[in-house]
């Protein structure tokens, strides 16, 4: 019975997407289709087709890089709604240094625009860094707001000075041929832009678990105070987690641009900024399980529009398939298998089951 | 009959506007040639090349993209699957895609003609969601029809940066009301409701481009030119089907079965009528000159 | 008739693996002051959280008046008229003194008076010599204030049955005394009263009964009139306890630190320290006395380079660091700095006993390599460190939000006198320790002293200050009053010094 | 550009006030869950979901007030997700609030597919009609705009005097402001945390719907498919730009409201300038509005922590 039950709780995120679908399903039959069909493609289509799998890492990229860029500033406290802006910056820096700096060999040029578009996601950042350190300015505003500054300003930059003549639309030219971004699964657009996420995320686990770096951010969040006491910079840690943050989400505008797009688009982010505030808070703010909640994250969106393709639904009942999957993950989360009334239940049963134990011991000597 | 085409919509198939339409034209080719047709809406810009490289791949013979900012994308995907015939509607002339294309200068001109005749104030506004090439052809020729019928004053432009905000559309048309406008056109999605609502509450025109307002607001419609999109797609579909269709650009000028002129309001005389049907067939000889 | 006022009838209650209350019963008469004895994390507080609806205890039953009660919540404490004074304070710091108080409330009506309550509020906290203002907001109140509204608080909601977890750890003696008068007519007016304390003399003097507990069990029971404070001290803590333990250091050494004209601003700019000049020495203490809220405070801040003086040079055996961080201080010139305010500044609650242990040198080795910690070198070093102080907790893991008041107060000392500093400064360190463990904190600073350390203990506490000083200094307003010899410090003098009676003009230390 | 004209200052204060209104409904609704201590990232569904009910409302009844009613019971209902997976359950409020977004933007565009069909873009639904104050609105500029409204414009007014009296006013209010700064201390002094909570998310959910209820029976008479079109995180800002007091916060949606006003006619009286560059400035105006303003903006101090008893 207790290991039945400890496994339920160890499977309540899969249950809850299982409820989430379940519900869904209503919405589908209500659409005149067959959920079982539907689920049955987007699953498929997100993990086990070629194609579909090469789309859900192609998707994946951002929402890891954008979920890492909204954890590392919440260690210290800070709510990075940003990463957007700073995607745009990122990878307007990025395509500058692609399009206007020729004779680069390859991969070096690779490399000298990721270190643009993290420079510029990281400057972009700094805004509210500096903000918030030195005039306590509350930093989720100023990075909300500054979402909707980048992307007009990209806009204005792809619609003007950097537009490719006589395009239809806003856009910059083609990046060259040699900045692609190598491609994970051969002719599909899974690039390597999700590997870097993956490595950083590995870092920021280091980091946050045994790096000392991780414990000045927690204690910054934790009591500013005692943190001061500990002799703990709580402005430069501010400043510092914002920068690193937005240098993240600029990789992640850069990857965009390098691994998918090849040139830069008015408004192409699309909202992976606040993907990422999903992704993050899935994740619980662990930068290993963001890894895991990106890629369900991605796998949900690739495989919802492959399912809608396939079974011909409307987007707006995978809309709501999709919240309601990520509130019924969120509250599956929520359920700490030790707060709550069965796992304390639970735990007193082991209780007494000890002290059982303990006296036919007891009567046995 | 195994073939098979999809299109790829940006927007909502019940945005009374753009997306609608093609729509329309996909379910018409259905019903004329008895083929199979899928659809894709609400396509973010990040995803267009991942929908339609799908389509293409899973064999539809025809990959319709709706709109000029599927031109990127569609060009991608017609070199990755060399095979697939990829449709760009109302996209700009690029290699190795079929466009279909409106000469937007003409229809602007023919509008802004009409409306630049009747204007009081010589005054007109245009609200659109964003800039891009499309659109600033058909602005610049309404401008040159806007003098050209006469109207002393400007053509302004705003956009609302969203093309489904119908109150801020609204909102925006107000305000090029009170600068004077007389006659206000909307390109937009969603958005257009609120400029017509705009329009016939401050009691002034509407100039229509895509879909004929004569028939959803006579009252307020002075003009409208319908850019049938809905038959724009469904030939497209129809010469994919016969084989016939090329990767070229097809340009439909006004006066075509997919681009013609719609109703006119009942209040413009006969004079006005008879020059823009000059204007027309100028055109459509091919030799109108802006 | 109920004999009982209130009856604690067989409360267990466990965290994880901890008894913190086990098979409790605590009867207490109408119309007296029973007291509650014990050593640090013995389980009072915990007793009386659950009295209060903050615990649920897992078994056991509560009557008042004869009649058992459910206390789910502190809603259902307040209905069945009881009130607390919490060890920690329940205040929200936000807002004022006056909203505060009347939070909660039963028939406010639809519009808040504030004035007219903070009018009655004035009233009764003159009625014992609290000077208060109501409006003033709660945060910006030092710790001894925050306790006077707690009280109030308390008095203002006319409770009938009055929980008090250590409500004078950090008043004067001065204020003390009227304090208590009012408790005795509370008392003398039918209500009942539980009093939380370590001062044995406070019990001795108040209290009509007394509930000693030891490792969440009753120890004991008995009537004041059975009892003094020797018998008392050695019934907590099982062993003779010493409770004076005064002998002046004649012979300290060469200035170690040396304040000249320091001036510090408060929040709104005003002088809080102004114009001081101290001359601290190797192997002395020196006390530092003031009724709480008179620049101790910053006095001590200044020192650790929590706040920048703003005139003024701070010299360490001859060279300026007025400029240098915290960090700095502590590491490079051995300034330790025990806070008054454990909880905003001392710990990082929800961190483990273990990494506030280390909280002010992880960076640095032993602790740390090349940025990322040595764990293990970290939990040995902290269980080193609880073992000599003998810190109850489960393990050096656990938060140490979950430690009661004392133990917590016992790691920050551990902590900062561990670190071999040439200067140290203590503020309250005192504060809500057991006689025992005060026995030990003072024998440690005395250690210190012996070993060369410039000490400055900040209290409030007089006698226990009076008890380790070699010299006594006063400060009132922000001046320091004057200095004074240990023997010449009697607590009337220092007493007079406090309320700001200056005799002569006095020159700086 | 003449802004000196008189009729055009009426104009255009006329613009900032309709574009304000649904962000100052959202945002004292903000303003009321935040005090309490409760993040409300879901202003933009409840707005959607109060349009939507309004729409449907008004559809059905074929009346403004039954749009008005069933506008609110959506965003309660909204609300009332919020309340109990963020307070009850603990979930974590963003996760909450972005996933009810979500769900509100799919829901509602699906239904009204089904509900309005084809016709969702032609319909003209029953709307509020202005109600002149005789008298006061011939008062020149300001008397048109402020006198000349609807019912909800006027609604709003009193709700946000209201609010304000409530949160500062009434021991109610007291008790919401303990909550949404320290629950500990607050559950002490007898206070239901948890209740408290659930009335002013409940609450902020009517409040915010009121919002979307204005722009489908005041604006626009119809629904159509996101049409909050991102109001919900403007009126966000302006919580925090309004630093959670109801009156800071209205100010600032008008801030906001009148220069996205300015913004659509720059655009026209400079057309040679980018577009871009005005479309930016409600958010850098913004941004110089905090930067420019004195004193520390203080959050309350509970925001987004959920309050557990012996989780102490
Ligand atoms: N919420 C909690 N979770 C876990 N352990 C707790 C909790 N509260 C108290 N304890 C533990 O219960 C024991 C009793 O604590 P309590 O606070 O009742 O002691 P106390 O007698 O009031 O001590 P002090 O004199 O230091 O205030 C301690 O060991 C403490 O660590
Ligand atoms: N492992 C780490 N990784 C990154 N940054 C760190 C790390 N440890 C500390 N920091 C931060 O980097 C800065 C430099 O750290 P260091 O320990 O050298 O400070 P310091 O020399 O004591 O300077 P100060 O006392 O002026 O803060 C500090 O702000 C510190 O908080
Ligand atoms: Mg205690
Ligand atoms: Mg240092």
């Amino acid at each position: 019975m207790t290991r039945f039950l400890s496994l339920v709780f160890l499977l309540r995120g899969l249950l809850a997407v299982f409820a989430a679908l379940l519900i869904g399903s209503v919405l589908i039959l209500a659409a005149g289709a067959d959920p079982l069909t539907a689920y049955g493609t987007l699953f498929q289509g997100a993990f086990l087709d070629y194609w579909g799998f090469a789309t859900t890492l192609q998707i994946m990229s951002p929402l890891l890089l954008a979920g890492l860029a909204v954890v590392l500033p919440l260690r210290a406290g800070l709510f990075n709604i940003g990463a957007e802006g700073q995607i745009y910056i990122g990878a307007l820096f990025a395509t500058v240094i692609a399009l206007y700096v020729p004779g680069l060999p390859g991969p070096l040029h690779i490399l000298l625009c990721s270190f643009a578009g993290a420079l510029g996601g990281a400057l972009w950042a700094l805004i509210p860094a500096l903000l918030k350190a030195y005039r306590r300015i509350n930093e989720i505003i100023v990075t909300l707001l500054l979402n909707f500054v980048a992307l007009h300003f990209v806009s204005f930059m792809v619609g003007g000075p950097m537009m490719e003549p006589g395009a239809p639309y806003p856009y910059s030219p083609e990046i060259p041929e040699s900045l692609f971004l190598p491609h994970l699964l051969p002719r599909t657009d899974a690039h390597a832009g999700v590997l870097v996420g993956v490595v950083i995320a590995l870092v920021m686990f280091a980091v946050f678990h045994r790096g000392t770096f991780g414990f000045s951010l927690d204690t910054v969040a934790r009591n500013p105070d005692a943190a001061r006491y500990a002799g703990i910079s709580v402005e430069r840690h501010i400043i510092v987690a914002f920068l690193v943050a937005g240098a993240i989400a600029g990789l992640a505008g850069t990857f965009e641009v390098l691994g998918h797009r090849y040139r830069l688009f008015h408004a192409f982010s699309q909202g992976y900024g606040y993907d990422g505030i999903v992704v993050a808070f899935l994740a619980g703010l662990s930068p290993l399980l963001a890894i895991v909640s990106a890629l369900f994250l991605a796998g949900l969106r690739a495989g919802a529009s492959i399912m809608q393709r396939a079974v011909g639904i409307e987007t707006t009942v995978i809309e709501a398939i999709q919240g309601l999957v990520i509130l019924f993950v969120a509250v599956s989360l929520a359920f700490r298998y030790r707060a709550t009334e069965v796992g304390r239940a639970l735990r007193r049963r082991q209780e007494v089951e000890r002290a059982l134990d303990a006296e036919s011991e007891e009567r046995e000597s | 009959q195994d073939f098979r085409a999809a299109v790829v919509l940006p927007g909502s198939i019940t945005d009374q506007s753009f997306n609608q339409v093609v729509y329309e034209g996909l379910v018409k080719a259905k019903e004329r040639l008895g083929i199979e047709v899928a659809f894709s809406e609400k396509v973010k810009q990040a995803d267009q090349v991942s929908a339609m490289s799908d389509y293409a791949r899973r064999g539809y013979d025809v990959v319709i993209g709706a709109g000029g900012e599927f031109t990127a994308a569609a060009e991608r995907v017609a070199r990755q699957n060399p095979d697939a015939m990829v449709v760009v509607i109302n996209g700009a002339p690029t290699e190795g895609i079929a466009t279909f294309n409106y000469n937007n200068p003409h229809f602007g001109y023919v509008l802004g003609y009409v409306t630049g005749r009747m204007s009081e104030t010589g005054n007109a506004g245009i609200v659109g969601g964003q800039e891009f090439k499309a659109f600033l052809d058909l602005v610049e020729g309404f401008r040159k029809g806007w003098a050209a019928g006469g109207a002393t004053g400007e053509a302004m432009v705003t956009y609302t940066d969203d093309w489904d905000d119908v109150a801020k559309a609204k909102e925006a048309t107000l305000n090029l009301i009170n600068q004077g406008a007389d006659v206000v056109m909307p390109y937009l999605d969603n958005g257009s409701v609120g400029v017509i609502q705009a329009a016939e509450e401050s009691g002034i025109w509407v100039a229509g481009l895509f879909a004929d307002l004569g028939k959803s607001v006579p009252e307020t419609n002075l003009a409208s030119t319908v850019l049938d999109f809905s038959e724009a797609t469904a030939q497209a579909i129809q010469m994919a089907h016969e084989g016939t269709l090329e990767r070229k650009n097809y340009e439909f000028d006004v006066g075509s079965k997919a681009g013609y002129l719609g109703t006119l309001h009942s209040s413009v005389p006969e004079e006005v009528r008879a020059e823009v049907e000059a204007i027309i067939a100028e055109m459509q000889a091919g030799t109108f000159e802006m | 008739m109920t004999e009982y006022k209130l009856l604690l009838d067989d409360i267990s209650k466990s965290f994880g693996a901890t008894r913190a209350n086990d098979r409790v019963t605590l009867a207490v008469r109408p119309g007296s002051v029973h007291a509650i004895l014990g050593e640090n994390g013995a389980g009072k507080s915990t007793l009386m959280n659950i009295l209060y609806g903050l615990y649920r205890p897992d078994s056991g039953r509560i009557l008042v008046d004869g009649r058992e009660v459910e206390i789910h919540s502190p809603r259902d404490a307040l209905d069945a008229g009881i009130g607390m004074v919490h060890q920690h304070f329940m205040l929200v710091t936000q807002l004022s003194v006056v909203e505060n108080i009347v939070l909660g409330m039963k028939r406010l009506g639809l519009q808040l008076n504030l004035a007219a309550h903070s009018r009655a509020l004035e009233e009764l906290s003159q009625s014992f010599g609290f000077d208060i203002d109501p409006w003033a907001e709660v945060g910006k109140l030092s710790v001894g204030m925050q306790q006077r509204v707690e009280i109030l608080k308390l008095l203002y909601h006319e409770a009938d049955i009055l929980i008090l977890d250590e409500p004078t750890s950090v008043l004067t003696p001065g204020e003390i005394g009227p304090f208590f008068d009012l408790l005795r007519r509370l008392r003398d007016a039918g209500r009942t009263i539980i009093l939380i304390t370590h001062k044995l003399d406070e019990v001795m003097a108040i209290a009509d009964r007394v509930t000693v507990m030891q490792d969440g069990k009753v120890k004991s029971e008995l009537s004041t009139e059975e009892a003094d404070t020797d018998m008392l001290a050695h019934l907590m803590v099982g062993r003779e306890v010493m409770v004076r333990v005064r002998h002046p250091n004649r012979s300290p050494g060469a200035t170690m630190l040396r304040l000249e004209k320091i001036s510090v601003a408060d929040a709104r700019g005003l002088p809080a320290l102004d114009v001081v000049s101290i001359d601290l020495r190797a192997g002395e203490v020196l006390g530092i006395a003031g009724v709480d809220g008179n620049g101790q405070a910053e006095l001590a801040r200044v020192i650790a380079g929590l706040v920048p003086a703003q005139s003024g040079r701070l010299l360490l055996e001859g060279v300026d660091i007025t400029g240098a961080g915290v960090a700095e201080r502590l590491q490079r010139f051995g300034i330790a700095y025990v806070p008054e305010d454990r909880h905003r500044d001392g710990l990082v609650l929800d961190a483990s006993v273990a990494q506030n242990a280390v909280l002010r040198r992880y960076r640095s080795p032993p602790f740390a390599r090349m940025g990322f910690f040595r764990p293990a070198m970290i939990r040995d070093h902290a269980q080193r460190l609880a073992d000599s102080y003998s810190v109850r907790m489960q393990s050096v893991d656990q938060p140490i939000r979950f430690l009661s008041g004392g133990n917590q107060q016992k790691v920050i000392l551990a902590r900062e006198l561990d670190g071999e500093p040439r200067v140290l400064v203590v503020a309250q360190p005192t504060k809500g320790l057991d006689v025992g463990a005060i026995e030990f904190v003072q024998s440690e600073i005395i250690a210190q002293r012996d070993r060369g350390v410039a000490v400055l203990y900040i209290s409030t506490e007089l006698e226990h200050l009076l008890d380790v000083a070699d010299r006594v200094g006063v400060l009132y307003r922000g001046h320091l009053m004057d200095v004074l010899p240990a023997e010449d410090a009697s607590a009337e003098r220092v007493g007079l010094l406090m309320a700001g009676v200056a005799p002569q003009r006095a020159g700086a230390a | 550009m003449d802004l000196l004209n008189l009729q055009t200052l009426t104009d255009m204060l006329g613009t900032s006030l309709r574009l304000s209104v649904p962000l100052i409904f959202a945002a004292l609704g903000g303003v009321l869950s935040e005090r309490s201590g409760v993040f409300n990232i879901a202003l933009e569904g409840k707005i959607l979901a109060g349009a939507f009910g309004a729409a449907l409302g008004a559809f059905l009844f074929n009346d403004p007030f039954g749009g008005l009613l069933v506008g609110i019971l959506f965003g309660m209902l909204a609300g009332s997700i919020l309340a109990v997976l963020g307070v009850s359950l603990g979930v974590n409020q963003i996760v909450t609030g972005i996933a009810i977004n979500l769900f509100v933007l799919g829901i509602t565009a699906f239904l009204s597919r089904i509900v309005f069909g084809a016709q969702a873009n032609t319909l003209r639904l029953p709307g509020f009609k202005p109600i002149d104050l005789p008298g006061l609105s011939s008062i020149p500029v300001i008397g048109p705009v402020l006198f000349r409204q609807d019912l909800m414009v006027y609604l709003m007014i009193a709700l946000a005097i209201l609010v304000f009296l409530f949160l500062y006013r009434t021991p109610w209010g007291l008790a919401v402001r303990a909550v949404g700064d320290n629950p500990a201390a607050a559950d002490t002094a007898g206070i239901p945390v948890h209740g408290v909570r659930y009335g002013c998310v409940i609450a902020a959910g009517g409040l915010a719907a009121m919002g979307g209820s204005y722009i489908v029976l005041s604006q626009v008479f119809l629904f159509s498919e996101h049409m909050s079109a991102g109001k919900g995180f403007i009126a966000l800002a302006a919580v925090i730009l309004g630093r959670w007091h109801p009156l800071g916060a209205l100010a600032a949606c008008l801030l906001f409201g009148m220069f996205d006003a300015l913004q659509l006619r720059l655009q026209f009286n400079y057309q040679d300038v980018p577009h871009q560059f005005f479309q930016m400035l409600p958010y850098l105006i913004s941004i110089l509005a905090l930067v420019g303003l004195v004193g520390k903006p203080r959050p309350p101090a509970a925001i987004g922590r959920d309050y557990r008893r012996e989780a102490k």
